[in-house]
């Protein structure tokens, strides 16, 4: 007979408030293989521990139950608490009468009734339950990281300071993501450059990383420790080993097509460097805008390459390798606002602009060398509005979030506007002014000493007039209706997730919240990780932020998989599935289901009714199986169960809420 | 004296007042899938159900009203640590109403197995006292009858209280058995005078020689003739359970958190898990052990430890076999096997 | 045409004789003549002597196709009469890898429709077959004939899911009421091969040994949904139940359900594809967003 | 085949269903996926939402584990409305678990209403780990709509 142990927690008052923690201790007395109830405050806290750890002893428990929080909060704690007695880490159920109980329904009496159903259910659970032992997995110790912007970067320099091989993906021709097309970065306004440009030599010339620009993840297998990652390398039409970067070829190519990264206010060529201190720092050529490809004329750059490093023959390459955990950053993208602000103009207005491309203009190594011009007409514009929460905070035709980095680089442009325009007049319009950060508030009210005038309000409307556009607001706090008619606008657009996010997500497991930002494991207690084991996340991929925030992460994403590798191996999961071999009549639709591939048929010889006989029964790699269950329900005779959620167990469950 | 047949339902209206008769009905409404195919039992008889005298022999025999094919022996509870157990008590008074010779005959074998040699069991014996078998004679034979094989008189059903013989419009009925006696009284309002048909002359399809059968069985236990025969046998336990006189039984017990009950239900020896033992040891691991186990047990192993074989001849085995195994054809099969070695 | 049966009966023991001298067989599995008139039973066939046992008229009833799977290691091959019903039989069982396609010998014969010895009209799952030509044979006796259900198939499911949910329990409780549980449905299902049935697993705790109405409702709803997606529509299981439950009701319901939901697919009519539920696809049926 | 006849079964099972206690409350089990829908559900407790407390969750690792044997049993000992619920299609933290539940439960859910089970204490929803308002209104619907169609008595095991 199984000797139970069942400790209901109080949970401060969080759980006593809705549930009659004395009613629901005598209820559990009376369920059977119970032998020892206690209550306690703080079931996770160091007493509450140490008070199972003594009745472990002191009563010959050899199974526990815990009525507390949800199991997703404290199952490992209290597993690992188990790790020094003599009860098994898998010989323990969580009872959640907190989230789903107490905090849920406001009726002592029914949360009661529920409380004692869900204890019932678990004592019923643990009674089935077999003591599990983990087993252990090699590491592959080799770290991948998806997104070379700022977050990505840092990452990648953390581990392979840390003296492992990282491999860093980037699906633009050159890693520096967003950050490398800003001017100035706040609070303290060093040039973007001069911080993002080192790193990125740092990761060009270190010896543990290797660079795949232009390339993206097209398949994924296996586990933590040990994934296997196809990656798609986009052909470059150049030769990397002997290409110098001299760029001779860029000069004399001769379509000219609008460069993505000057967003569209200058033009590139077809063989291009997205900008000069792109990393790696060597060409590539766009085919759908190379004359050879297009025309099958020029061959201009084939013609001229000193080392004949164009390769119109190239093709994608796919590489196969193996990585022992995954950090995805992969960055964000600003929402494209045209689409949904008819009444700013709909981008039909080129004056009307957002915030990057404004980073462009203001940048020195930009189109316009810093000068602030306006895009129609390339005068200096006197007068300009910056137009804050266009698409954030606004449910009804944006994003319900706030993007949180607009505030303090909307206080930037105006700080840089008013500094470079002698008598320039900067209006904000703005909801609230976020600068929580440090030194942020102070960097918004030097903002407002240079003389930008915030105005607390939305613009409902601009239009042009002459070459001027009018723009309409009402100040809230004078409830006046204010038009300023400016010569440049600036929209502080909302962020979104990248595009290729979701497919990554998909790829390794990890979901994505409603807006399509990957979702961490739990804000506080987990928030680089994810669900899926080996694999992390660091910068906007997350949500937006900005970019002390995005490298902050980035080194704890690091400091994660540092952790890791330092590690001899990992502890497998216990909880999967096993075969019944002589209940497995080697059908095979196990194998069909498996996400994992983690089932294979084998041949075995065996001795039934004294004759031998050969036959196929399936067999698990406990290595790949991560227990998920699907093939347990595509077995009909159940010879597959899945450890910690046997059909016994489950079935017991359901017996013990119906009594 | 004669039952008038007009005056048969009457009679039942009668009795059902005094105890549950159970008589022959069909109890699929809608016939089977195959057409006409009726499936028929011995049902609780109320005003208006379909009574059927005439099927020859009913789908599942009235094995069922003495050993149901499911029965509590006891439930027990359990509170704290003591635990009651409360025992099955069965008042049964049921009238067996049309029992043919081949179901009366297995019902005696039935009595022997439970109710002789120093066990008696008390479930079966209480309900073997609750009930009066009024036994009919055959009219008519269907083509797998062969009950004259093992020397049953379709006119005369051995053990029954009452014997009713067909007579044209009405049915002799005589008691031969105090308990009849007894019965009889009760029917005395709805009897006239008459005397006692012959009964009719019946012919069957065919006759087997079932004398030595018992010996010659032993004489052929490893032939390969069973592994031919069991390679058709699905192993499923149709036979066991349309047949009157199998009283195999599996126990075991269905429980509600603290509180259960323990009981008995059919069992077939042709199932996988009939003799399975714990630690998956099974003595009779094939289908052909089993199937083989079924035939001597039926022909041979009864009949050294009772004297009489267990097959009545009733011929369900014959009719609902899926795959068509027939004992009739097993049994001539004997005589070739053993003559031919 | 040369499909009298007699015809194919005597091309058949031709066969047969040959197959067995030579020794491409070991045995064959057909039909032999039971004690009645028009009852038939499979037959073993092992000396060529017995050839004439071997016969092939309108009331060979059984399927074939599960006979092989109890004699799976065996050294020779095994030589099987498959029309289309017990063909798709096989390839069920090749698909489950219970048998060896290089153990059999297939001998095939388009099939006009079984009788019923009883009432002598064509059996109601002969009519409603789809596929009475072999789908899988080594050689073939006679010309094809042709394919396709005599009358709907899902007539009678249709009409039932015109009752209201309460009388559709009742139906059904009022049908599981006289299961007896003999398993005669289970055992001569071509794809009920489990080593170990559900219901055999009363420690798992799937279902008990008691025949109450629950106890039936449990096996007799869930054996037959494990096989409906499955199910090669052979009839045997409403042939063979000794109380007549019209249990083709049932898989007919799943089988109809997959048409419209997963699209038309006859069970065994290969051994390779993988059955409706074990496979998806990204744009499946969606009804629980 | 006459329907009418067999239709009329000996125990009427509705008319019994007639006389219920006045505090009866439906009992419900949830099957949900430890990855989204548990974690949708602490998410509606961490937002002290409020849902009537006749719904029991039973936390599986994932929606593909939920064998429809489950849910029948579930019916049979008792429960008066089961509801399964998994991550959304293409969420799965297992990949392609739910893909398979999804064809299942579309087959087992026809199939129960076919063998007479009210469609509305049998139902399945995908709700992800962030939508714990759509948990919540799935479980007020669900209590409702069996509050509304009373214990449920078909293929319920006598005494249960």
């Amino acid at each position: 007979m199984s000797r139970i142990g069942v400790f209901l927690c109080h949970c401060g008052t969080n759980i006593a408030a809705t549930v009659d923690m004395t009613r629901l201790a005598e209820a559990t007395k009376e369920l059977p293989g119970v032998v020892y109830v206690e209550e306690n405050k703080y079931m996770c806290s160091e007493p509450g521990q140490q008070a199972v750890k003594q009745s472990i002893i002191d009563r010959g428990i050899d199974r526990i139950v815990i009525a507390s929080c949800s199991p997703r909060m404290h199952e490992l704690t209290f597993r690992k608490m188990l790790t020094d007695t003599s009860v098994n880490p898998y010989m323990l159920e969580i009872a959640n009468i907190r989230e789903q109980c107490s905090w849920v329904h406001k009726d002592k009496e029914a949360g009661t009734k529920k409380a004692i159903d869900l204890v019932r259910m678990a004592v019923a659970k643990v009674d089935r339950n077999a003591p599990l032992f983990t087993s252990e997995i090699p590491i592959t110790k080799r770290a991948l990281v998806i997104g070379g912007g700022i977050a990505g970067i840092q990452a990648a320099l953390d581990i392979a300071d840390a003296g492992f091989p990282v491999t860093l993906v980037e699906k633009e021709p050159s890693i520096g993501g967003k950050m490398v097309m800003l001017d100035k970065t706040f609070p303290t306004m060093d040039c973007s450059a001069c911080i993002c440009a080192p790193k990125m030599n740092d990761v060009g010339a270190h010896p543990n990383i290797e660079i795949m620009s232009l390339s993206e993840v097209e398949e994924v297998t296996g586990y933590v420790g040990n994934f296997t990652v196809t990656i798609r390398q986009k052909a470059k039409y150049i030769d990397y080993d002997l290409c110098t970067g001299c760029g001779l070829c860029e000069q004399k190519c001769p379509s000219k097509v609008t460069s993505e990264y000057e967003r569209g206010l200058a033009k590139r060529k077809a063989v291009y460097k997205p900008f000069a201190q792109a990393v790696p720092s060597k060409p590539i050529i766009d085919a759908k805008n190379c004359r050879k490809f297009t025309e099958d004329r020029c061959g201009v750059c084939e013609k001229l390459c000193t080392v004949n490093a164009i390769r119109f023959d190239d093709e994608d390459k796919l590489v196969t390798l193996e990585y022992g955990a995954v950090i995805i950053a992969t960055g964000y993208e600003l929402i494209d606002w045209t689409s949904l602000y008819g009444e700013y103009g709909a981008g039909a207005y080129p004056d009307v602009i957002d915030g990057l491309t404004f980073e462009r203009i203001i940048n020195a190594s930009g189109p316009t060398e810093g000068h602030i011009v306006r895009p129609s007409d390339g005068k200096e514009p006197k007068t300009v509005v910056m137009i804050k929460c266009v698409g954030s905070r606004d449910p009804h035709k944006g994003k319900a979030y706030c993007s949180r980095a607009c505030c303090m680089y909307g206080a930037k442009h105006a700080h840089q506007f008013l500094d470079k325009i002698a008598d320039g007049e900067c209006y904000v319009f703005y909801m609230d002014v976020r600068a929580m950060g440090k030194g942020y508030d102070e960097f918004y009210m030097n903002t407002l000493q240079d003389g930008a005038t915030y105005i607390r309000g939305r613009v409902a409307k601009i239009y042009p007039e002459g070459d001027k556009y009018i723009c309409i607001g009402e100040d809230t706090i004078s409830s006046k209706i204010v038009t300023v008619s400016a010569d440049l606008v600036v929209l502080d657009t909302a962020m979104e997730p990248q595009e290729s996010a979701d497919a990554i997500g998909r790829l390794f497991g990890v979901s994505r919240d409603l807006d399509g930002w990957l979702t961490e494991a739990h804000p506080k207690l987990r928030p680089v990780e994810t669900n899926t084991a080996g694999v992390y996340l660091a910068g906007t991929a997350q949500g937006p932020k900005d970019i002390p925030d995005c490298v902050a992460q980035a080194s704890a994403a690091a400091a994660k998989v540092i952790g890791m590798f330092c590690l001899k191996a990992l502890e497998s999961n216990p909880m999967i599935s096993v075969v019944d071999e002589i209940n497995c009549r080697g059908c095979g639709d196990c194998v069909d289901v498996c996400p994992y591939k983690a089932i294979a048929m084998e041949t075995v010889e065996r001795r039934e009714n004294s004759v031998w006989v050969t036959r196929d029964i399936a067999v698990i790699n406990s290595g790949l199986c991560q227990g998920c269950g699907a093939c347990t329900a595509s077995c009909k005779s159940s010879a597959l169960d899945l450890l910690g959620f046997t059909n016994e167990q489950i079935l017991q469950e359901v017996d013990a809420l119906c009594l | 004296m004669i039952l008038k047949k007009e005056k048969l339902g009457s009679l039942l209206d009668m009795l059902a007042g005094t105890a549950t008769v159970l008589v022959p009905t069909a109890f699929n409404a809608e016939g089977g899938s195959e057409g006409g195919e009726k499936a028929t039992g011995f049902l609780p008889y109320q005003a208006g159900s379909a009574v059927d005298l005439g099927t020859v022999k009913t789908t599942r025999s009235p094995k069922d009203a003495l050993l149901p094919q499911t029965e509590t022996l006891y439930s027990y509870e359990q509170r704290g640590e003591d635990v009651t157990l409360t025992e099955t008590v069965n008042n049964t008074n049921q009238i067996l109403f049309g029992v043919r010779s081949c179901d009366a005959y297995s019902i005696a074998c039935l009595d022997e197995v439970f109710l002789t040699r120093t066990f008696v069991d008390t479930l079966y014996y209480e309900r073997r006292l609750g009930t009066l078998i009024v036994g009919l004679g055959c009219t008519a034979t269907e083509r797998s009858c062969f009950c004259t094989s093992f020397e049953l008189d379709p006119a005369v059903a051995p053990g029954v209280d009452i014997q009713l013989t067909d007579a044209g419009d009405g049915y002799f009925a005589e008691a031969l058995t105090t308990k009849g006696t007894e019965a009889l009284d009760a029917w005395k309002p709805f009897l006239t005078e008459g005397t006692k048909p012959t009964p009719a002359e019946l012919e069957f399809t065919f006759k087997l020689d079932t004398a030595k059968l018992g010996e010659q069985l032993k004489t052929m236990f490893e032939d390969p003739y069973w592994q031919d025969l069991s390679m058709k046998c699905l192993g499923c336990g149709t036979c066991a359970f349309v047949c009157p006189s199998c009283y195999c039984f599996d126990m075991s017990q269905n429980n509600k958190g603290s509180e259960g009950y323990r009981f008995r239900t059919w069992d077939s020896c042709t199932f996988v898990d009939y003799s399975m033992m714990a630690g998956f040891h099974n003595p009779r691991p094939t289908k052909m052990k089993r199937l083989r186990n079924r035939f001597m047990h039926k022909l041979c192993f009864y009949q050294e430890r009772y004297g009489n074989s267990l097959c009545c001849g009733c011929g369900r085995c014959i009719e609902l076999c899926p795959v068509g195994i027939d004992i009739s054809r097993v049994i001539e099969d004997v005589e070739r096997v053993v003559a031919h070695d | 045409m040369s499909n009298t049966l007699a015809s194919v009966q005597e091309t058949l023991r031709q066969r047969a004789r040959t197959l067995l001298e030579d020794g491409t067989i070991t045995y064959l599995i057909g039909w032999e003549a039971g004690r009645f008139e028009g009852q038939t039973t499979p037959l073993i066939l092992r000396k060529a002597a017995d050839v004439d046992r071997l016969i092939y008229n309108e009331f060979c009833v059984h399927i074939l196709a599960k006979y092989p799977l109890s004699d799976k290691n065996i050294e020779g091959t095994i030589g099987v009469v498959v029309r289309g019903c017990d063909s798709r039989g096989i390839n069920l069982a090749l698909k489950d890898g219970q048998i060896k396609r290089d153990k059999l010998y297939l001998i095939g014969i388009p099939c006009e429709g079984m009788k019923d010895a009883r009432t002598g009209q064509e059996l109601k799952k002969c009519l409603q077959c789809t596929h009475r030509n072999p789908v899988v044979y080594d050689e073939l006796i006679g010309d094809a004939v042709e394919d396709g259900a005599k009358v709907d198939r899902f007539a009678e499911v249709a009409q039932l899911e015109s009752l209201s949910v309460d009388e559709r329990y009742d139906y059904w409780a009022a049908i599981f009421s006289r299961c007896i549980r003999c398993k005669a449905c289970r055992d001569t299902c071509p794809s009920c091969t489990c080593r170990e049935c559900f219901t055999d697993q009363a420690a798992m705790g799937w279902q008990g040994k008691e025949t109450s109405l629950a106890e039936n409702q449990n096996y007799g709803i869930t054996r037959m949904f494990h096989i409906g997606e499955r199910c090669i529509e052979c009839g045997e299981c409403e042939r063979v139940c000794p109380v007549r439950l019209p249990l083709m009701q049932l898989n007919r319901k799943i089988i109809k359900d997959a048409y419209e939901l997963f699209g038309e697919f006859y069970a065994g009519i290969d051994d390779c594809t993988p059955h409706p539920l074990d496979h998806y696809l990204l744009d499946d049926v969606e009804e629980f967003m | 085949m006459s329907l009418e006849q067999a239709v009329e079964a000996p125990q009427k099972t509705a008319a019994e269903a007639a006389e219920v206690a006045e505090d009866w409350r439906p009992k419900i089990l949830a099957f949900t996926c430890n990855w989204c829908t548990y974690a949708g559900a602490d998410l509606a407790g961490l937002n002290r939402m409020n849902y009537p407390a006749d719904v029991r969750l039973l936390r599986l690792p994932c929606s593909g584990r939920v064998n429809p044997q489950f849910v029948l049993h579930a019916f049979q000992k008792g429960c008066d409305g089961v509801l399964v619920c998994g991550c959304h299609p293409g969420d799965c933290h297992y990949s392609t678990g739910n893909y398979f539940t999804r064809r299942r439960m579309l087959l087992y859910r026809r199939y129960l209403e076919y063998l007479g089970i009210e469609p509305e204490r049998f139902q399945i929803r995908w709700i992800s780990g962030s939508e714990a308002g759509k948990f919540r209104d799935t479980v007020v619907d669900a209590c409702e709509a069996v509050a509304k169609l009373g214990p449920n008595t078909k293929y319920r095991e006598e005494g249960r």
